[in-house]
């Protein structure tokens, strides 16, 4: 007997149909996953659960009762609680007030800051979550940013609890205290959606599946015991994919990047490390390990406090990403919403901010290639869109990354390629293709340097993996040299070495 | 103790205040006191121009205020600060509406301004052989300065007295005092009675009736079209009559800042320093300057 | 030492020690400015501005803007007086004008959050409106009081503080309280620090933000009453270009235009900044065309002081 | 047919196509409107406000805000005539107008982009110390013009159309080209959309405010001449308030103030309704005081009857 229903749900937004027709249910103590390619309408589908968005057709019934939400008040009154794909924080308030958000303990509107603390600290302990929650939540990274968020499914008592992509910015590391977290809720009767583009995750966490495809209901596994992973591929793509990673060996050609004693304010260890042409090289750590912040100071984002970048043996001394940009370098920043999307604009201007100067006279616009270079890019990426038109803000999380891949991708004579966490949302089928884009570039002599914090990425594609702990680089490993338990260890924080971050 | 006389205006910007403060500074120089020269824009900050006076340990102060309706705060505030008050150009009035008569005051009427430019347009239109039926009149108005709509309602009044048809005077009112606000809102008025070729116009000020002239201009209508009177005679009428040729800006009232700076501040002074009390009212007259002669009214003012 | 002293400079309360250097420099450098009468006359200066610059803070914190203020305050006073007149009761006066505040307050929050129009435009036009009719009302002339009570009301002292200042005090106590300790407080900033997450939080956006311009109407409700008593008459024209006054004090006192970030600490500062300069280029006799300049530039320093010091603090 | 009718309505020229549907009501309406002679006068009462408004547009789009746009048309207009009297050289007037009005936009980008100080703030500054500046210069009085040949600016006609009407078609058509299809016009909204991923992508976010704010200081050199030449005099206190008329005409266009969003097409109609209005209202012999209430319907209901149409686009 099932305990939340979905049943013909319908949503269309204007020349897109998100979803059409969908139902399932999903029964008690069950950690249900849902799985679909990149616009496939999963977000819209816990949107619609939230009481965010209202389905065109189609209701959504909770132990049999009919739900009907005016807003996502009504939501959390009936004990749904949704973690939105998007990070849903206020920057200028504490981890405490954040997670208290809606539902402050007060009286007479005064509210009861102990009170606060108390239950806040208590719900953040039991779950296994280490975050100073008197820290107000701008001066945290991403990735505990993230744990903050996952942090708001245990603080209400509630029924349903569903999670959009919750570990896209988290480190195994961070990820197993999720699982856990997950595990427990299980014990407690709750149904958990569980909205994941990580076929390992899905398959350790969840005892049932929905498959999306085209805002269509593709598959349905009440069970996944006799499911496998090529199976669950081949609903979502419409095709078999044998080998996601497909790397091929290549040639590694002359040192194109060099980086000497790089630091900055927030990194204070300075960092060495090279890149050649041709070569794909990984940076992989735990949240907090600095691999942004050091890439940052490569591109000029951030100002550096000492060291040097030469790229093809020339001294890059830009201090802005305008310079670096000039000088062959690009970066594709982790953080897409603050630092990837220009919202209110279009696809198309989105992918040629910055290519567009090659083909600009007197700074007047060339719309001929740039209409080509959008149309080249959405097709090339599978950007689902019904038009390169459409508002950035409008895509679904995965799409807009793409559009931002595009970006650099667009690039001409880029030297080097900084990605950081790339395939952030992307779904299984585009992933291969991206990969196989950064092959392809890395063949015509492109040094690539990919930041991420999914193991078996950076051990698929890359030839050399530099591995970042506390702000420091802490290990280098060849590729005949990988080794899962190598990189880990590397990867956690030494308690021989003194680490502020650690500690 | 050195003397210390206070000088407030409401409109530090314009000249005419300018002037004020001109031919006071005259004052305070032959006579060796000093002189606090202080904008206020609304009753807000006249009270506090006033606790500031007092704070600085002035005896007196001269006010040109911003509104006369201000009237009893003005004389508590002045007594709380233990400060003599002489008014200039507004005279307070009290909760009533009646003058406050105990408070010496040196000024003229805008009613008697706005007759005294009435009377100006009405004598031109008879040297220039105007029939009062076939003229228009501008009315460049600013309602919400109550200084203002007397002003121009002298003026009509001594135009309907002359047999002008009140049906014939048509409103431009200014959004804002300046000249470009006059120039477009006249403009409206010339356009719709497209019809009228000889026009009449007066305002608040020289700025508002030069609006309607340059309205007249941009519209074809010749200056021997239009009758434009203002009220001030500072720059900006003057430069007007400095033009090679005459335009339909035919004169202006001027009205004398030099008594109005130079003798409230002696009279103050003397109240001050001497004791003795000036005379409670004392009323100027405005003088009609034009193109040909408005270098000897100057003079006559004792402004050139 | 000097650690310390960068400790203090660089701490949340980094602008009220700048502040306080000002004041002990000015104290020191303008003659008259720190004598009993003076800084009285300097408060009560800046009570109209203070009092609405309590609701402001939360108006621009929670990612608004009302440019309606000063329409609301000529227009509360007017009302104040016309209705104290007519009904021969200050109290019934009084109450009729702030709840005439309130009213526009509301409409204008209604607007905004109900029918999503822009604030910038929504207020600008009700200060039009607002404008129009303390004109209509009056005629467009000052409107007397009958009673001398109600003069009272601004001339009347506790303690030897006339009680326009104790009101300011008060207010700022009960805004401070409420921007920091109630829900109502919170609600606001986050809001403005990011509208979307507060929506999804649960937090009722609309509703806040309603009671947000009540709230402000309230005030310039209070405002407009103390400023009728203060100069003894109900003027249409009176606090023309508050608002601008208003909003520079807030940014000033570093409450963030892009929302989420305020202090009352920070908004007394802007306030009192703004108050000491006036009163402080009138003791000097600057002469008035300098005194726009004199406004411009102190007006840039105390911005790009509070600038150095939290970029020395943020070192971004 | 309804459905073609909706199609038009909701497309991206809707506004456009009200503001048709309201200037035929108007026509209609108001008797004298549509004349030859009532079109010139009103498309010269817009001049200054329009030539502003396109400046203005690209500064909102970038998410900033100028305030100065006011002391800065006055100022150069000062410039122009004294420069043109002292040297003898209208050219040379014009030119040093321009220069000056470029001077200090140049200031005021500055300040914004380099020393990160909020543009509201930064542009009160500089209104208060330029207005101060035209003060001082003049003494406070309005500088006539000596060579009659200066009045020819605004006087002069080409096609029966006066020049200040074809210097605003002109900057119409060379902003609206800029915002669409020049780099210079895609990086500023995409800096209003959002400055930090601009940044990251390669625009030379700094670079670009300064250039907006000097073009805007350009622009307003330009509407102060015309605006001396119209009004034969430099007058110090010439457009005051003139911000806030040329944001709300800007915002009444569809420029958002959250940045990102502009078109010139909005940007022209929200010219046209406020002037449209004025002259309506004067021609109606609508009373002063009732004008400020009209005035601020007027403004709500554009608004209002814009989001309509778009919400009924995107229904959310
Ligand atoms: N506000 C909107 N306006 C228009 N289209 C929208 C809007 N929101 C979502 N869409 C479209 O609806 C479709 C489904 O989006 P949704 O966000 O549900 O995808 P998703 O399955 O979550 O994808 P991802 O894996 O990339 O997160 C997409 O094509 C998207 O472009
Ligand atoms: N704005 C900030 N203020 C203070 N500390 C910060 C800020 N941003 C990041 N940090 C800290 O800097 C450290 C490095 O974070 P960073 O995000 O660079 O790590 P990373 O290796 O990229 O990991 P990930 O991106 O997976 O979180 C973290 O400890 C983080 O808390
Ligand atoms: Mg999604
Ligand atoms: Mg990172």
């Amino acid at each position: 007997m099932s305990f939340l229903d979905f049943s013909q749900i319908t949503k269309t937004y204007p020349g897109v149909k998100a979803l059409s027709d969908v139902s399932f249910g999903v029964v008690k103590g069950a950690v249900h996953g849902l799985m679909g390619e990149n616009g496939a309408g999963k977000s819209t589908l816990i949107k619609i659960l939230s009481g965010d968005q209202h389905a065109d057709e189609g209701e959504i019934s909770i132990d049999g009762k009919v739900q009907a939400y005016a807003s996502t008040r009504d939501a959390f009154d009936n004990g749904v609680i949704v973690i939105h794909q998007e990070l849903q924080l206020v920057p200028e308030l504490t981890v405490a007030e954040n997670l208290s958000l809606g539902r402050f303990p007060a009286s007479a509107g005064i509210i009861a800051g102990r009170r606060m603390l108390e239950d806040v600290g208590a719900k953040l302990k039991s779950a296994g979550i280490d975050i100073d929650m008197r820290r107000k939540v701008k001066t945290l990274s991403i990735g505990e940013r993230q744990m903050v968020e996952i942090a708001k499914a245990i603080m209400l008592d509630a029924r349903v609890i569903a999670l959009d992509e919750p570990t896209s910015s988290l480190s195994s590391r961070e990820s197993e205290i999720l699982f856990a977290l997950i595990d427990r809720l299980r014990g407690e009767g709750k149904v958990i959606i569980y909205v994941s583009h990580r076929l390992d995750e899905v398959f350790r966490l969840c005892d049932s599946l929905t498959v999306l495809r085209d805002g269509k209901l593709a598959a349905h596994h009440a069970s996944l015991k006799d499911v496998t992973r090529d199976q669950v591929v081949a609903e979502m793509v419409g095709r078999e994919i044998s080998d996601i990673w497909g790397f091929r060996p290549r040639k590694a050609g002359d040192v194109r990047l060099k980086v000497e004693a790089l630091s900055g304010a927030k990194l204070r260890t300075p960092a060495s490390f090279e890149a050649r042409a041709g070569e794909i090289v990984g940076f992989f750590g735990l949240i907090g390990a600095g691999r942004s912040e050091l890439m940052r100071l490569v591109f000029g984002a951030d100002p550096r406090t000492g060291g040097a970048v030469t790229v093809d043996g020339k001294g890059i001394h830009a201090t802005d990403p305008h310079g670096a940009i000039r000088a062959g370098i690009v970066l594709c920043s982790e953080d897409r919403k603050h630092d990837g999307i220009i919202q209110g604009r279009s696809i198309e201007e989105n992918i040629n901010i910055s290519s567009r100067r090659h083909h600009t006279r007197f700074g007047v616009l060339n719309r001929a290639s740039e209409i080509a270079t959008a149309e080249t890019f959405i097709k090339k990426l599978k950007v689902r869109t019904p038009s390169r038109n459409q508002d950035i803000i409008n895509l679904s999380g995965g799409n807009q990354q793409k559009v931002i891949l595009g970006r650099w991708l667009s690039e001409q004579g880029v030297r080097v390629l900084i990605v950081d966490e790339p395939t952030r949302g992307i779904d299984v089928g585009a992933k291969s293709e991206i990969y196989e884009l950064l092959y392809q570039l890395a063949e015509d002599g492109m040094a690539i340097v990919v930041v991420s914090s999914e193991l078996p990425e950076v051990m698929g594609i890359c030839d050399r993996i530099l591995v970042m702990c506390g702000g420091r680089i802490n290990a280098e490993l060849t590729r005949d040299q990988f080794a899962e338990k190598a990189i880990l260890a590397a990867a956690l924080p030494d308690k021989k070495t003194p680490d502020a971050i650690a500690s | 103790q050195d003397t210390k006389i206070g000088f407030i205006v409401k409109q530090p910007e314009e000249p005419w205040f300018q002037d004020e403060w001109k031919f006071a500074d005259q004052a305070a120089k032959e006579k060796g006191f000093t002189l606090v020269k202080i904008g206020a824009e609304d009753g807000e900050k006249l009270m506090s121009a006033i606790d500031n006076l007092g704070a600085q340990g002035a005896q007196g102060f001269i006010v040109c205020t911003p509104d006369v309706k201000l009237g009893p705060g003005i004389v508590a505030k002045a007594a709380a600060n233990n400060l003599k008050l002489m008014t200039v150009d507004d005279r307070l009035v009290g909760a009533d509406g009646k003058a406050l008569e105990d408070v010496p005051h040196m000024g003229i009427s805008a009613t008697k301004i706005g007759e005294a430019v009435g009377q100006a347009i009405v004598d031109e239109m008879k040297a220039r052989g105007w029939k009062a039926d076939e003229v228009g009149a501008i009315r460049v108005s600013y309602d919400q300065l109550p200084t203002a709509v007397d002003r121009v309602e002298g003026a009509i009044s001594v135009l309907t007295a002359n047999g002008f048809k009140a049906e014939n005077i048509f409103d431009a009112p200014q959004a804002k005092t300046d000249t470009e606000a006059a120039l477009n809102a006249a403009t409206v008025v010339l356009n719709a009675h497209a019809d009228i070729k000889k026009w009449v116009s007066f305002g608040l000020n020289d700025e508002a009736v030069l609006g309607a002239v340059r309205a007249s201009e941009s519209v074809g209508i010749p200056a021997d079209g239009m009758i434009g009177v203002g009220i001030g005679g500072a720059d900006s009428a003057i430069n007007e009559f400095k033009k090679p040729t005459a335009t339909g800006f035919v004169g202006t009232v001027i009205i004398s800042p030099k008594r109005h700076g130079y003798e409230t501040a002696l009279n103050m002074y003397d109240w001050v320093a001497n004791n003795k009390e000036p005379e409670k009212l004392i009323l100027t007259s405005g003088a009609l300057a034009k193109r040909d002669d408005y270098q000897t009214v100057r003079q006559g003012l004792g402004i050139e | 030492m000097t650690d310390q002293l960068k400790k203090i400079l660089l701490g949340e309360q980094g602008l009220v020690v700048i502040f306080l250097v000002a004041f002990a420099l000015v104290s020191a450098l303008v003659p008259n400015f720190l004598t009993d009468r003076n800084m009285l006359g300097l408060l009560q200066s800046v009570v109209t501005v203070g009092i609405v610059a309590c609701t402001m803070m939360f108006c621009l914190a929670a990612r608004d803007f009302d440019l309606s203020v000063g329409s609301i305050v000529a227009f509360a006073g007017m009302v104040a007086v016309m209705a104290s007149n007519a009904t021969g009761s200050i109290l019934l006066g009084l109450l009729s004008a702030i709840a005439c505040g309130a009213f526009v307050g509301f409409i204008n929050g209604v607007v905004i959050a109900k029918f999503r129009i822009n604030a910038l435009i929504t207020t600008l036009a009700t200060m039009q409106i607002v404008r129009g009719f303390a004109l209509i009302a009056s005629d467009g002339r000052a409107v007397g009081i009958n009673s001398p009570d109600f003069y009272q009301l601004a001339l009347s002292k506790l303690l030897g503080i006339p009680t326009p200042i104790w009101v300011l005090a008060v207010l700022f106590g009960i805004f401070g309280f409420v921007l920091n300790r109630t829900v109502f407080g919170k609600n606001t900033l986050a809001i403005g620090g990011n509208p979307e997450a507060s929506r999804l939080a649960g937090v009722n956006v609309d509703r806040t933000r309603i009671w947000i311009f009540t709230l402000q109407g309230v005030v310039c409700g209070i405002a407009g009453i103390l400023l009728a008593s203060r100069i003894t008459s109900g003027q249409p024209n009176a606090a023309v270009g508050l608002e601008l006054s208003v909003i520079s004090a807030c940014v000033l006192g570093g409450v963030s235009l892009a929302g989420g970030r305020a202090t009352m600490s920070g908004v007394i500062v802007g306030v009192l900044i703004m108050g000491i300069a006036e009163n402080a280029m009138n003791l000097l006799n600057i002469p008035a065309f300098y005194q726009y300049i004199v406004r411009g530039v102190i007006l840039l320093l105390a911005v790009l002081l509070d600038n150095l010091r939290s970029s020395a603090l943020g070192r971004r």
